[in-house]
């Protein structure tokens, strides 16, 4: 029985592609699986193609995987729109709209035979069956279900959801269409295809994507100020926040532009409040100064970007990698920030809990880097054990620290107690000139050097932060690769297939990607000869910061490329091999490890 | 809140020692507020008090409030987070005509369609000081600065139509010249419950034109009050309002005869509407549970 | 006789110091004499303290120097306000206001005793010969003019044009107050003092500060747009061009904000024309976003960057060199911009012109980092030949270009010919959004990664351009400096002391700054065993962006420091004797090359 | 420039396909501005189109014409740089009423105060589009959209009185509920010598409210010249322009009498004068020579 499967489904605008999608992640989750789901869309607002890729597995899900086991095209032109966004091989199964009246021997899939190919009346059985040919997807859920033997009644809990306000009527006719998909599949089988194998528990899961998620954790966090304004692919965080935030005392403020949304964070975080904006690569270009301001004020806040191609406007619906030189290098002046990377949408819990913690502690904005993959994307996962969480809060002024206060105190760790107005005896002046431990403007140049090294100083602690980076395999294995953010995902899960094929590899998977932590570097590089630093940006930015400050193994390169292309486990893999290979013929022992 | 007590205006007066050149009208500003905070009456660490950057937005430094000297043009974004932070304060924004009608002139309409119960004071003396001379977007045209040699071609903003044209509530000015009126001004319009906006002609003594000086002021200052203006017409208000930059005319132009609550108040209802929807903030994520 | 000279002054705001300072400059250079002249003011407006060096030699200056020859304290409150901007030591000749009534054996200098102190009554011979006090600065020119011989038929020619037209009563009390000081300094002479040395040729050297430099080049590039809005310490370079740009046919649009005035060179440069904009730290991250825009839609632009102390407002009026990192990497997503680096006023000519130059060439913002130092300063130079500058324009489309035109086509060099609105048949779409080769716009990532990967390669030939890198000292020297920007000219005189003293040193000075050209360094550092990247920044971010693409000598480390501290040649050469030392308790050979 | 030919409305009209939601107000407008440009009759290379980011901004892209599809607030600085670059061409600036009163509102009093010679055109559909149904700064009060699910709790931004309080010469409002009228406007505008503004009330069909649809549209308009507005009267121009948001007024709401000359003479006229003291550019460092 299989025990992970990948399902990509393409059509246009008015067939309920996205739709499908969810009712199927919805009655995965429920049921138990693990699974992901990513959506993809052309560029019209409405009526254009879109598409999705859902993978479910009985183990966690760790990215949308490679090749699809089962295609469904609604539509050929449109299918072929999402190219390697939906990659079919000769292990695809293959199921089409017979009306398409291409013959299942002729697809027009270049180079390809896929495993079967199966043209199925969907649009008439629709028409038929639902009475209309928006039935379409509930007919494909119902072939998937068939095929598979997935999740039958949770599909058939989630119509009645879905259309049970609409009448008993339109209710039973999708009942009958699902029932139809199921029977058609059950009618026509497929040699050899191995239904799916039950969860391995039956407790729901959790089911949400990266932008809600960076919601929910602020909340849980303690924020109850955000500031912003709209943009892709990072809106759906202030769109949560704009329902949920009230009822926690908080508020959210969509400002006139991105500069007012930081500017309006700053404010309300030397007021005493927790704070976030969100933006994308654009936004946070105009963020810059504003951020600046916060690191010299020493005011604690979080600015999420959820990244999207690049440069300028770039390419706002797809996900890159390569705002992390901006994200560490942006501002002018000699100001670091600590930079956070999510690995997944669960994942994404941890990492904005840790980025209000850390900049409450240090008193410092803290950049998360999520993108568009990790913010956009569903996945079905295990509950979260929330209470393992701490929080932590800005060091406030004790009575001592009152009389007199000196807001910027040259305390042994950097960090100085931080009063806020409404606080009797607190008063200070806060301001982006620099200045001396009391507040009041200098141009004195030891003055300056003085303060410059007490707002990096009180950072030294991240470098003692293991935690924040996650290894996986044997720590004396000679091949590394190092991945972050979305990308993490797929180079864990090719380690494991390189692992499979007897390859010693390790991979690194930093949380924290700036400042660099050089010793955990160094330790996990002393075994290293040779790897990759596997990375969805042109220009492979990471790689390029590790080596400001670590002396990488000089067989260690980058593997980057531009985003909106899609990484895969498999092609990592074939990378992998190469080196492998590579070793094997300079006679260096590659699968010694344990 | 604290109980009031009795404040003098010395109790706002910081010990850092103003490096305004001698005779800047900004001492008057400065002056004016410590009176009126005085009659105000609430005690220094209930407020806040916001400027951009520029000579004039100095001014939070020489208070003995919380201050915050920020960024050029970003006081009122900064001001409104302050303030939906922790509505109870008494938010005081300021800054030059630079700082908030060209660099900040983008967030001015957006902060009065908010009606925050914010006071915005522009200190308006027509020219950069702190940069050393150049065009501000109030000097007038044909002025000759460092970087109109030739003159400006340019129509000058005007704060107060620009403002009464946004919906302002409270739309005053004022200047140096007249520091009784001033500093009422000033506190009434702290004690309006919305955004209330005041320019002070405030002259920079050395790179301002010599007719905005304090002396010529007074020669060609009109109370509007004098005039048997009635503040409680828009219409009226930005007709007197045009002769800005021509005559000087104190006093409110436009005060809202029935004053509307302010954004915060909405703010605050909104949150007890829904406090009740909260759960507890470790179940948050049951939120994210499949509709079973 | 002296061939170099350091005098330094200070006072307070009535007193005339800077029109002393700018006099004694200005006839300085017209009688030949090389010079420099910084001057530094306390925080007010008007009123405080202000003072200036000079440093006048009979070869090109290269930097401020260390410890004053003659300091001048019209008041020693306001004197030691500067602190290590005037430091004075052992061989230092204090003058001082005989009316401070503190003896020449308590001077107020904490553990020092200079060389000589003379009490001058300068006030009072101001009040009697001059009639007024403000002739003190006058009676100061007369008294250094005395003391070193110095310049005194230029110095009375400028009195003249200066008091001239103030009447004759006017001038002549100011002639007399020369006098005055000449024949003060006669009547009391310092022992062993030796008088300056005329300068080698009396040919006019030409004199002005990299502001002004800054827009006279930006004309002779042919620039005849700038959009930009006032900031210290770059505001003059706009008040330049608004005296003289319109002569040629240019423009200035003195705009609402940062943003706008980038914003606008990007509609000049679209429409056809060579644009410049110029700003400090605050400015530039504002103009982040257009910055992208510019890159992507490769349209041509110079942005200036004369840096002052960060982060934030910072220190307006001090000079620092820390927004290196956010030249570089200010922007989202990928893009490689070039940034080019001045290290004097002379040098700032050829900088800017090469900046228009490479702009141009590859349609691409180029960033010019200047800092306050040299936008400031005064220097005194030799003539530029002009004729030696070869100026570039865009390739725009010939006939075959536009039969249709393909605005981003992929040629070999990665540069496509440019029309421009008014050219027939040469109509596109310029956008900030990912573009295929006619500029429609895409979210494909095979076209993105495209697009990418010919926006960088156009820059390859970056790489070569050796030019752009100065190198003194023996090639084959172990110890190796490597300097930037106003500090470029410290190193070197550093470097040209250690040769005197018989240690092998060799200096780097880097003007194209990013992209880093390896292979220069490599060459450069392949004798190197160890070394100073000398920086006034606190992270010492040059040497971080070397690491990013070199595999620098071990032994290479950052010498760096927060801006508003004077570097001086003095303190580098310590640094240099250290390491030299170290290597002789290796016993490794030093003193080696030829 | 070249010799006027006959240029039609198709020959403004680009290749690519326009991939708004079908029924999207912004396709009227881009036909009205196709036939506005026919009859001004510029060959499509002497004009560029500016406009920022957004549904609205995607307008460039659909002409002939040399477009800069920009990024989202800027089109208006942009547009100003190439227009002072080559005064000859006629330029074109559009966007939404986010890029234009939001994110974009800073800029919009300074290109009116300066008076460049240019086009700028709202489609003001009262929402984000392109982001997905965010709310816009023109959007009514207690609207609610996915970023004020409970109802938005500011003033919304009146362009009409926004650009009349800024002084703007030449400032209308137009639909393609009435294509003729509107295309007619638009032309007028183009020929207007100075910068001259207009609102289009563009539906967006996918996330508007449906009183703003066209066919409701065509219920609540109502021409100015109906009502005999005179168009000379600017106080009488901010009056009907409060009417913003609830009735739709269409026409000409001011138009300057007696235009004043465009920023552009000023510059070119200080060009002309000033070319006489310009060296050799080879010799521009002789300007350093110190005084002998
Ligand atoms: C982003 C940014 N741009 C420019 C500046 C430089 N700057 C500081 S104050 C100022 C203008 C000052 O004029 P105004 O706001 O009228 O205040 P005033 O000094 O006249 O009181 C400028 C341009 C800056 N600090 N930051
Ligand atoms: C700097 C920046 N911020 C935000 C965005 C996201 N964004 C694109 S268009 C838009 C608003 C669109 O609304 P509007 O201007 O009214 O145009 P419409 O789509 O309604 O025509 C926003 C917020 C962006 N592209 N760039
Ligand atoms: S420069 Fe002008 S505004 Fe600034 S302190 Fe002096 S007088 Fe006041
Ligand atoms: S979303 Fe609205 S504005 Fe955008 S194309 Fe669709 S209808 Fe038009
Ligand atoms: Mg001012
Ligand atoms: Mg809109």
């Amino acid at each position: 029985m299989l025990t992970d499967l990948s399902i990509g489904m393409a059509g246009s605008g008015g067939d309920g592609i996205v739709s499908a999608g969810d009712s199927l992640m919805t009655a995965l989750a429920i049921e138990g699986y693990f699974a992901m789901l990513t959506k993809s869309f052309g560029p019209q607002i409405r009526g254009g193609e879109s598409s999705f890729r859902l993978r479910v597995a009985t183990t966690p899900v760790r990215c949308p995987g490679g090749a699809l086991d089962v295609a469904v095209a609604l539509n050929w032109d449109d299918f072929l729109k999402f190219g390697a966004e939906l990659p079919v091989t000769d292990r695809t199964v293959v199921l089409y709209e017979a009306a398409s009246k291409v013959a299942p021997d002729a697809l027009p899939l270049k180079g390809v035979t896929p495993r079967a190919a199966v043209a199925v009346p969907i649009e008439q059985m629709a028409r038929e069956i639902a009475g209309t040919e928006k039935g379409k997807n509930t007919i494909v859920l119902g072939l998937v279900a068939g095929y598979f033997g997935l999740a039958q009644a949770a599909i058939l809990a989630g119509l009645k959801k879905r259309f049970g306000k609409k009448g008993e009527d339109v209710l039973v006719r999708n009942e009958r269409a699902f029932q139809a998909g199921v029977e058609y599949a059950q009618a026509h089988p497929i040699p050899s295809l191995e239904p799916m194998a039950p969860p391995a528990a039956r407790t729901p899961r959790l089911l949400t994507d990266g932008n809600d998620m960076t919601g929910a954790a602020a909340i849980f966090a303690g924020c109850t100020f955000f500031g912003g304004y709209p943009i892709t692919p990072s809106t759906e965080i202030m769109q949560y926040l704009t329902r949920e935030i009230w009822k926690y005392g908080g508020t959210v403020l969509q400002c006139e532009d991105e500069i007012a949304g930081i500017g309006a964070c700053v404010g309300a975080s030397f007021a005493g409040k927790k704070v976030m904006t969100a933006t994308s690569g654009p936004g946070m270009s105009l963020k810059t100064e504003i951020l600046g301001l916060a690191s010299i004020a020493e005011l604690p806040l979080v600015a999420v970007n959820v990244q999207r191609g690049g440069p300028s406007t770039g390419i706002p619906t797809k996900s890159e990698q390569s705002d992390l030189f901006q994200a560490a290098f942006s501002a002018h002046g000699d100001v670091v920030r600590p930079v956070l990377a999510p690995t997944s949408v669960a994942d994404t819990f941890g990492t904005v809990v840790e980025a209000f913690n850390m900049a409450e502690q240090y008193q410092t904005p803290v950049i998360v880097l999520s993108d568009q993959e990790i913010g956009q994307r569903k996945e079905a996962f295990e509950r979260i054990d929330t209470s393992k969480f701490q929080l932590v809060d800005r060091l406030r002024p004790g009575d001592a620290d009152l009389e007199p206060y000196i807001r910027f105190r040259d305390t042994e760790t950097g960090v100085s107690p931080l009063s806020h107005p409404g606080m009797e005896r607190g008063n200070y002046l806060a301001s982006g000139i620099e200045h001396n431990e009391h507040g009041a403007p200098t141009a004195n140049g030891a003055v300056h050097a003085r303060m410059n090294e007490k707002r990096l100083r009180k950072l030294d602690p991240l470098a003692l932060r293991r935690d924040l980076f996650e290894t996986y395999g044997p720590a004396d294995a000679p091949i590394a690769l190092v991945a972050w953010g979305s990308l993490a995902g797929v180079v864990v899960e090719a380690r494991d297939m390189a692992d499979a094929e007897g390859l010693a590899v390790k991979v690194l998977v930093p949380k924290l990607l700036y400042p660099v932590a050089e010793e955990v570097y160094r330790e996990f590089f002393a075994s290293v000869r040779a790897g990759l630093v596997v990375e969805q940006s042109h220009q492979g930015q990471l790689y390029r910061v590790l080596r400001m400050f670590v002396d990488v193994p000089r067989g260690l390169k980058p593997f980057a490329r531009s985003g909106s292309n899609p990484f895969s486990p498999d092609e990592v893999l074939a990378r992998v091999r190469e080196i492998a290979g590579q070793f094997r013929a300079d006679r260096e022992p590659v699968g010694q490890a344990g | 809140m604290t109980t009031i007590e009795a404040y003098q205006a010395k109790d706002y007066k910081s010990d850092l020692k103003p490096i305004w050149c001698p005779g800047c009208g900004d001492f008057g500003v400065v002056q004016a507020i410590y009176r009126a905070l005085a009659n105000v009456g609430r005690p220094p660490h209930e407020i806040a008090f916001v400027s951009g950057i520029g000579c004039s937005s100095r001014i939070p430094g020489y208070t003995t409030v919380y201050g915050f000297n920020s960024v050029h043009g970003r006081a009122l974004p900064i001001a409104q987070g302050i303030k939906l932070a922790n509505p109870e304060l008494l938010v005081l924004v300021a800054g030059g005509d630079g700082d908030g009608f060209s660099i900040g002139g983008g967030h001015v309409a957006h902060a009065i369609r908010r009606n925050m119960d914010l006071t915005y004071i522009i200190m308006d003396n027509q020219i950069y000081g702190l940069t050393k001379g150049q065009l501000s977007p109030t000097s007038p045209r044909g002025l000759k600065t460092v970087t109109s040699g030739y003159g400006s071609m340019e129509d000058p903003v005007n704060p107060l139509l620009y403002v009464l044209g946004y919906g302002g509530r409270f739309v005053a000015q004022g200047s140096p010249a007249d520091m009784a009126g001033l500093a009422q001004m000033i506190e009434e319009a702290i004690r309006f419950p919305g955004f209330a906006f005041v320019n002070v002609q405030s002259p920079c003594v050395t790179y301002g034109q010599p007719d905005q000086q304090l002396k010529f002021q007074k020669q060609r200052m009109v109370s509007l009050d004098s005039l048997g203006h009635d503040a409680g017409d828009r219409l009226k208000a930005m007709e007197m309002a045009q002769a800005y930059g021509d005559k000087i005319y104190t006093g409110v132009f436009y005060r809202e005869p029935t004053p509307a609550p302010a954004y915060e108040y909405y703010v605050r209802d909104r949150q007890q509407v829904l406090a009740g929807e909260a759960v507890d903030r470790s179940r948050i994520l049951d939120g994210f549970a499949p509709p079973a």
